[in-house]
């Protein structure tokens, strides 16, 4: 029985995002839409997470930022660009120091639109992303089944 | 002993959403040295007035912050409409200003639940918070977004509200009003807060003044000085009196924006009052020519808008000094001697938007 | 003896259970205090199995290692309380499974872990004196160290032991992490220190630590127990209430600097914990 | 001392009803003026593409050769920019968000042929 | 002594195996035994004692003139003086009629002076050679004397162990004095000559203390023996046994004479290990314990216990702010001894045995410590704690005997717990109030220990290039032996007490108070499954390598600026290494304000002792 439908943990960075995206992934933990109902607890360490949300675009200077959070992070995890900024640079697309959505450093799960995104649309991201995770889980252990059967012959 | 202990505090750290980035030198738990890094937001939207013309430039500027979003459109449209000497309608002028008002409230509530949660004030948060989403729901009823209000426009405002309409909210507020004392009480008056707050990251007026502080931070120092004193909007028919307090640590700052709050509640119930009838926006014809400094007050502080146009539909330079910047230094100042756990309360009380400060 | 064994076997088996749901119901609590509806009450149950099911990523090789016996000691201290030993050998065992957790956290070498290990370093030594103070009074009270003893004891002890009751209070905020005293971690999203302790800590040595919690819990609740175990209901009511007052604490307060931890801890301990003792042994020597 | 002073609240909130609203369960009716996704009545549309040119974020391609409309919903920033542009009225804004994706790079594309002058009347059921 | 390396060796090395053989041998001999008197071979063996003793007095002399220091001089003087009164002008002289004794305490004393003395004397070899040879190079080469001092320091020790005649024991302290004082100073340099002349001040205080006791005792109570001292009734003889106490509390460098141990951390490691453990500060706590019936429910007793407890408080404290490893060392010994004489000053059975256990483990985990300190000096160049971090891969060996070490000063199920263990309820038994000291200090105890374990433990910089140090690769015998040897004695004393205990301590306690304790059986067991589980733990350290639960090493976490795991892109753009300071609270736990406080405590608890022993 796997439980990363129950218990998704999330870390949250700002990459380059207005802070609109920001504030709505706050507000999902707040009372008005309690995301802990489904067992989600903002972390804010990497080593905790399981869900990654990428709020805003990727830039030069914090493209590492990212890509370190990210490998720090525990199999399986999933990666939710959150926001418009997130998924495609939006209006910041065309600014000089933006690289775009964070699917350029690092491989992005789910996207969800808006600007900025509504909590209820965060909401559903994750939910999304708890399939993704699930079957990434299953993924892994398939893999290390598989490690161990040739490593016993 | 000379080793001290490095702490690489940000750019991503559950206590800041933003990635600001302090390298703490720290001996015992007391904080020796701060080096701040900026730069890990930046996009460099003020370069984006060469490809967005100066109408489209608007929804730029709504987003430089998307806490600030709707005074940060306000003020980039007041500097255009200065230097095309545009008069802009009466009523446009009012919802404006209920409307900053309304992101003012908005700002101060998610402030203070963030610096409960940065004083490890769980529940505070919570409440704070639980009572913000009704004034978000008022300002997406009246403007259609949660954050991004999305109204500017230069020359006027994008949408209307009925006048019944303002009478109720006018009213529900008075209802809010309640709530929201409840919980700003515990700030006020709770020990346990004020032990986290009071005599915490001192500034004092001389300092406050050199080192360029705005809004809260330096009104909380003692100094009288809130850019709506200008009269911009409607600010000329509802005369606003900044809130100073002398303390000038973080719960001084706290005090003050507290009472903003309140005065940000009356201030909207005065507007909605007096709001003239009439149109809400004006036909915008020509390109700007020449330059203006645009200041307002924003809940974190005076921000100014530098806009200089040639006659063209594109902007030859917009610049923004944003309210973080300036405090940036001031905080920077008290920080050296308070303890690591006092510096997320520190940052947050020049309530810092880092997107605003990076572009 | 198999008296004995039986209660400390079954504490072994059944107190990650109770204190999975007293977590559970503590979280269910907190967020209805919040004005939340709150996770399902076996949440933890469901963030234990989720961790166990985690890749085991570290920062230092041999970091883990320190969590196992973390772990295993906390175990065997609520196997002595529950065995009815010596009550200073229970803390004593208790501090070496704390030394562990603390060690753990120094081998996981980020600044924010190690500030961690320092601040919990700090709270121990907060409020290690109020423990020894509690297990001097009950000697005093009952003329034995043994749990066992103390247990049987006719007299309820609370009578006796008021101000090391209030006092054991104070510092259990402390020892269940709770607000204002969740200095070195916290179970709050967020915290200065990010995680803390904890800070370099995934997947199973998490769960681990999150199930090591679960055990100092319930023996931290049969402590309470203690003084009022002459009379089993009022002892019930009391673990309750304790309890209930400990969520209400973790809602209402800020979080209080190290200082204030440390030095308040020290000052109960000597006030009410010394008071106390001092009280106990004018009435038996005079 | 004002310590426990924000217990009234606490307990408050605890014996009343939390103020969680059960989202995927409970969807609370949006206000009518809320900036949601973009939609399309394609057969009001004269492809004069004011939309297309007016979006800041480019997220709007207009086809006048193909009639094709399209819009790519990871770059609408829900501006209404478009909507207030089009002379034909035939763009809303909805009260609703587009959801999520796990793929990137889909676009809304809205298609409406010519209608053809010669075809009967009665073909059209046919048809559908 | 010869003078080259090989003949030292060879004698050195021969001579502590005799020693410790000898040790053995005594114990073996004379285990069932409860207490033997020893003649004195002739007669005349006994009249050099004082033409000995004026020697010693002489060579401090020539010292205190060469250095021009007049107050050790003048106590010297007074102490001389008091026992030439004694010896050719008094007519109350009393003639011992027993000089020697052998008990089992003095047995547990002397297997800990053979053995763990011995060990040091072996360690110091190898430590001697680096530190004449690479370390300090402008440190005449006086190894020879040093040998000589420190056998005679082994010798002199026994010596007190073993006298039961008080002017014997008077001889043979005065010689641990004189021998402290030589190898204080062997660096010669000035802190050295200053810190030794401390030590020597502190000492003659004590001296002289221990000469007007020698002299009250034969004049007004006719008593040269110890055994005869210990029948007397503590009220009669008050005065001598204050001053018996104020000479055991200067030599255990109790407040308010801690200082000159302090000082003596200038000494080379070996030194410092033999002062703290075996030798010195020992011969103290072993007067004190062996007065320690005639203290009970005395005031005398009650001032000693009160001093052993506030320094406990006191030191343990101070150690809080330091990060001189030796010092807080030096800290912890103190605090340690402390305890000690906290439990003779109680002076009830429970109590004895409490401070003979405390007395064992305190001195084999300490001298690991100190000669552990001594290696890492050598290797780092450095005393301080900060710069020890990631020893425990650049100095392996080392790194795990120092945690054995500190894991035998406070940590379950090791030695010194279960004494504090037996401390804590003899405390409680004896007066409850006094367990407020106890408390606080294990408390403080905690906090510094643990902090410099995980020094150790910690890794600020990549495993590589830790092992790349190679501090360890040319470490010699004759220093890991001794170090091996302590670790295994650390962990094997905790094993073994319940024998030693039952052999050797409870047959002292019920012979000298008619009563002994033990731990339960039930205790004992769940000490000895403590032990075995942390002696499973170093199996435990190497991760799993296959498996679900298989770890990946990732970067630590640094709020996601890593550079890599040790080392991140600080704000203006360059390299930061991690670093980190474990805390010292030197604004709550400044040593001198503690001191000054213990030390303004303690002295006016000695002088009430005195002017209410007076009146009595």
């Amino acid at each position: 029985m796997a439980y990363f439908k129950k218990s998704p943990w999330i870390i949250h960075y700002d990459a380059t995002s207005c802070n609109g995206c920001d504030i709505e992934v706050l507000a999902a933990l707040t009372p008005l839409y309690d995301v802990e109902r489904f067992g989600i607890i903002n972390t804010g360490n990497p080593k905790h997470a399981d869900i990654f949300l990428v709020t805003g675009a990727v830039n030069e200077q914090n493209k590492m930022v990212v890509k370190n959070i990210y490998d720090q992070m525990p199999e399986p995890k999933a990666v939710i660009a959150v926001g418009i900024c997130a998924c495609s640079g939006g209006i910041f697309r065309e600014c000089y120091n933006v690289l775009g959505g964070p699917d350029s450093v690092i491989p992005v799960d789910i996207y969800v639109p808006g600007c900025a995104a509504r909590p209820e649309a965060i909401i559903d991201g994750v939910v999304q992303a708890l399939g993704i995770l699930e079957k990434k889980h299953l993924a892994r252990k398939e893999a290390r089944k598989q490690h161990d059967r040739i490593a016993a012959n | 002993m000379s080793k001290r202990t490095i702490i690489p505090f940000g750019p991503q750290h559950p206590v800041l959403p933003e990635p600001l980035h302090l390298d703490l030198v720290v001996e015992d738990e007391i904080v020796v040295e701060a080096v701040p890094s900026i730069g890990f937001i930046h996009r460099g939207l003020e370069k984006l007035v060469e490809k967005k013309d100066f109408n489209e430039f608007v929804y730029v500027a709504e987003r430089i912050c998307g806490i600030c979003s709707c005074i940060h459109g306000m003020t980039y449209c007041q500097g255009v409409e200065e230097i095309m000497n545009l008069q802009v309608p009466g009523r446009a002028k009012y919802l404006r200003t209920i409307w900053g008002e309304f992101s003012r409230i908005h700002s101060h509530l998610l402030w203070l639940g963030l610096a409960a949660d940065a004083f490890g004030f769980e529940s505070l948060f919570m409440h704070s918070w639980r009572i913000r989403e009704k004034i978000l729901d008022i300002i997406e009823e009246t403007t259609g977004g949660r954050v991004i209000f999305g109204t500017s426009k230069v020359g006027g405002v994008r949408r209307d509200v009925t006048n019944e309409r303002l009478k109720e909210i006018s009213v529900l507020l008075k209802t809010y009003a309640g709530e929201i004392k409840e919980v700003t009480d515990i700030f006020l008056n709770d020990n346990s807060v004020k032990h986290r707050l009071c005599g915490v990251g001192v500034l004092s007026k001389d300092d406050a003044l050199m080192l360029g502080a705005v809004g809260p931070m330096l009104r909380a120092s003692g100094v009288a000085q809130d850019m709506r004193k200008l009269g911009y909007a409607a600010y000329n028919d509802i005369p606003v009196e900044p809130i100073i307090d002398q303390s000038g640590d973080c719960y001084g700052r706290c005090v003050v924006r507290i009472k903003e709050v309140f005065q940000a509640i009356d201030i909207i119930q005065r507007a909605v009052d007096k709001i003239p009838d009439g149109p809400i926006d004006m036909k915008v014809t020509g390109f700007p020519n020449g330059e203006f400094f645009a200041r307002t007050e924003q809940p974190r502080g005076e921000v100014i808008y530098y806009i200089r146009g040639n006659g063209t539909k594109h902007l030859q330079r917009m610049r923004v000094r944003t309210p973080t910047f300036a405090n940036l230094p001031a905080i920077l100042k008290v920080i050296p001697g308070c303890s690591v756990a006092d510096i997320p309360i520190l940052l947050l009380t020049i309530d810092p938007c880092i997107s605003c400060t990076e572009r | 003896m198999s008296v004995r064994l039986i209660s400390a076997l079954s504490f072994v088996v059944f107190a990650p259970l109770i204190g999975g749901l007293i977590s559970g119901i503590d979280r269910r609590i907190t967020a209805r205090m919040q004005g939340r509806f709150g996770p399902p009450v076996l949440q933890p149950f469901y963030d234990v199995y989720k961790l166990l099911q985690k890749e085991n990523v570290i920062a230092r090789v041999r970091q883990n290692a320190y969590i196992d016996f973390y772990l295993l000691f906390v175990i065997f201290s609520g196997m002595l309380l529950f065995a009815g030993q010596d009550l200073l050998l229970f803390i004593f065992s208790l501090t070496l499974a704390s030394v562990f957790f603390i060690l753990a956290a120094f081998k996981g070498s980020s600044p924010y872990s190690l500030v961690g290990a320092q601040r919990e370093l700090l709270l121990v030594m907060g409020y290690e004196p109020m423990v020894l103070f509690a297990a001097v009074a009950f000697y005093m009270a009952t003329g034995s160290f043994w749990v066992s003893k103390i247990i049987v004891h006719p007299v309820l002890l609370i009578k006796l032991l008021p101000g090391i009751f209030l006092g054991f209070f104070y510092i259990l905020t402390i020892k269940l992490r709770k607000s204002p005293y969740d200095l070195s971690t916290s179970h709050h999203g967020h915290q200065e220190l990010v995680k803390g302790l904890t800070t370099e800590f995934a997947g199973p040595s998490l769960a681990m630590i999150e199930v090591a919690h679960w055990y100092e819990t319930v023996f931290l609740l049969a402590f309470v127990y203690l003084f009022f175990a002459a009379t089993p209901w009022l002892g019930a009511l009391a673990v309750v209430v304790c309890y209930f007052l400990e969520i209400l604490i973790d809602n209402v307060f800020a979080r209080a600097k190290w200082e204030v931890a440390v030095k308040s801890s020290w000052l109960v301990a000597a006030v009410l914990g010394f008071g106390n003792v001092a009280v106990l042994y004018l009435l038996k020597g005079f | 001392m004002s310590l426990f002073a924000f217990t009234k609240t606490v307990l408050g909130s605890m014996v009343s009803k939390p103020a969680t609203r059960m989202y995927p369960f409970e969807v609370r009716e949006a206000f009518p003026g809320t900036r949601g996704s973009i939609a399309i009545e394609i057969e009001k549309c004269i492809y004069c593409t004011l939309c297309a040119r007016k979006c800041p974020t480019s997220a709007i391609v207009v086809n006048k050769a193909a009639r094709s409309w399209e819009i790519d919903r990871l770059r609408c920033i829900s501006c209404r920019a478009c909507v207030e542009a089009c002379p034909k009225d035939c763009l809303s804004q909805l009260t609703s968000y587009s959801p999520a994706v796990a793929i990137k790079g889909g676009k809304d594309f809205f298609h409406h042929p010519a209608p053809k002058v010669a075809a009967a009347p009665g073909a059209a059921p046919a048809q559908g | 002594m010869l003078k080259n390396d090989t003949g030292r060796r060879v004698l050195v090395i021969s001579s502590v195996v005799a020693i410790g053989l000898l040790s053995i041998k005594l114990l073996v001999d004379y285990y069932a035994a409860t207490v033997v008197y020893f003649h004195l071979p002739a007669k005349w063996i006994e009249s050099l004692v004082f033409p000995a003793e004026v020697a010693i007095g002489l060579l401090i002399l020539g010292m205190c003139f060469r250095y021009r220091r007049w107050f050790p001089a003048l106590l010297v003087l007074a102490q001389s003086g008091l026992i030439a009164w004694l010896e050719y002008f008094s007519t109350k002289k009393v003639i011992s009629e027993n000089p020697f004794f052998l008990d089992k305490f003095s047995l547990i004393m002397a297997l800990i002076i053979g053995v763990v003395g011995g060990l040091i004397a072996v360690y110091a070899l190898g430590y001697m050679k680096v530190f004449q040879e690479d370390y300090h190079k402008e440190v005449a080469d006086r190894r020879g004397m040093f040998f000589l001092v420190l056998f005679l320091f082994i010798g002199a020790m026994f010596g007190i162990v073993f006298a039961n005649d008080l002017i014997w024991m008077y001889f043979f302290w005065e010689i641990t004095t004189l021998a402290s004082f030589l190898l204080i100073g062997y660096k010669g340099n000035k802190e050295s000559i200053d810190n030794s002349f401390k030590a020597l001040l502190y000492n003659l205080i004590g001296g002289l203390g221990f000469a007007g006791a020698i002299v009250y005792l034969n004049v007004r109570a006719d008593c040269a023996d110890l055994s005869q001292v210990l029948d007397k009734n503590p009220v009669t003889i008050s005065l001598a046994l204050g001053l018996l106490a104020v000479a055991g509390l200067t030599k255990s460098a109790q407040l308010p004479f801690s200082r000159w141990l302090l000082g003596a951390m200038v000494a080379p490691s070996p030194v410092s290990a033999l002062l703290h453990s075996s030798t010195m500060v020992k011969a103290g706590v072993y007067l004190l314990i062996k007065l320690a019936p005639l203290f009970k429910d005395t005031t005398v007793g009650y001032v000693v216990a009160l001093v052993g407890g506030i320094t406990f408080l006191v030191s343990s404290f101070a150690a809080i702010s330091q990060s001189d490893a030796k010092k807080v060392l030096a800290h912890s010994t103190i605090a340690n001894l402390g305890l000690i004489v906290l439990c003779a000053g109680i002076g009830t059975s429970e109590a004895v045995w409490a401070a003979i256990l405390l007395v064992v483990f305190h001195a084999v985990a300490k001298c690991l410590l100190f000669l552990c300190v001594g290696s890492v000096e050598h290797a780092l160049h450095s005393r301080s704690i900060e710069s020890m971090d990631g020893l425990i891969l650049a100095m392996p060996k080392t790194a795990w005997m120092m945690l054995i070490g500190m894991a035998g000063m406070f940590l379950a199920p090791f030695g010194m717990l279960i004494s504090k263990w037996a401390v804590l309820k003899a405390v409680v038994d004896a007066n409850p109030l006094l367990t407020v000291l106890l408390i606080y200090g294990s408390a403080a105890n905690l906090f510094f220990w643990v902090k410099w374990m995980g020094k150790l433990i910690m890794l600020e910089r990549p495993s590589e290039e830790l092992t790349a140090l190679k501090l360890e690769a040319n470490i010699s015998r004759t220093i890991s032996v001794p170090l091996f040897s302590l670790g295994f004695l650390t962990v094997a004393a905790c094993l073994t007490f319940p024998i030693m205990s039952a052999v050797l301590i409870e047959p002292y306690v019920l012979n000298v108070f008619g009563a002994t304790v033990s731990m339960t059986r039930g205790n004992l067991i769940i000490m000895v499954l403590m032990l075995g589980m942390l002696l499973l733990f170093p199996f435990n350290l190497e991760p799993k390598r296959k498996g679900r639960w298989m770890p990946r090493v990732v970067d630590a976490y640094l709020a996601g600026v890593n550079y890599d795991s040790y080392s991140h892109v600080n704000s203006l753009g360059g390299i930061s290494k991690n670093a980190s300071r474990n805390y010292y609270l030197e604004k709550y736990f400044s040593e001198s304000v503690l001191l000054n406080a213990g030390i303004i405590s303690t002295v006016t608890l000695l002088v009430v002792m005195f002017l209410m022993g007076s009146k009595i």
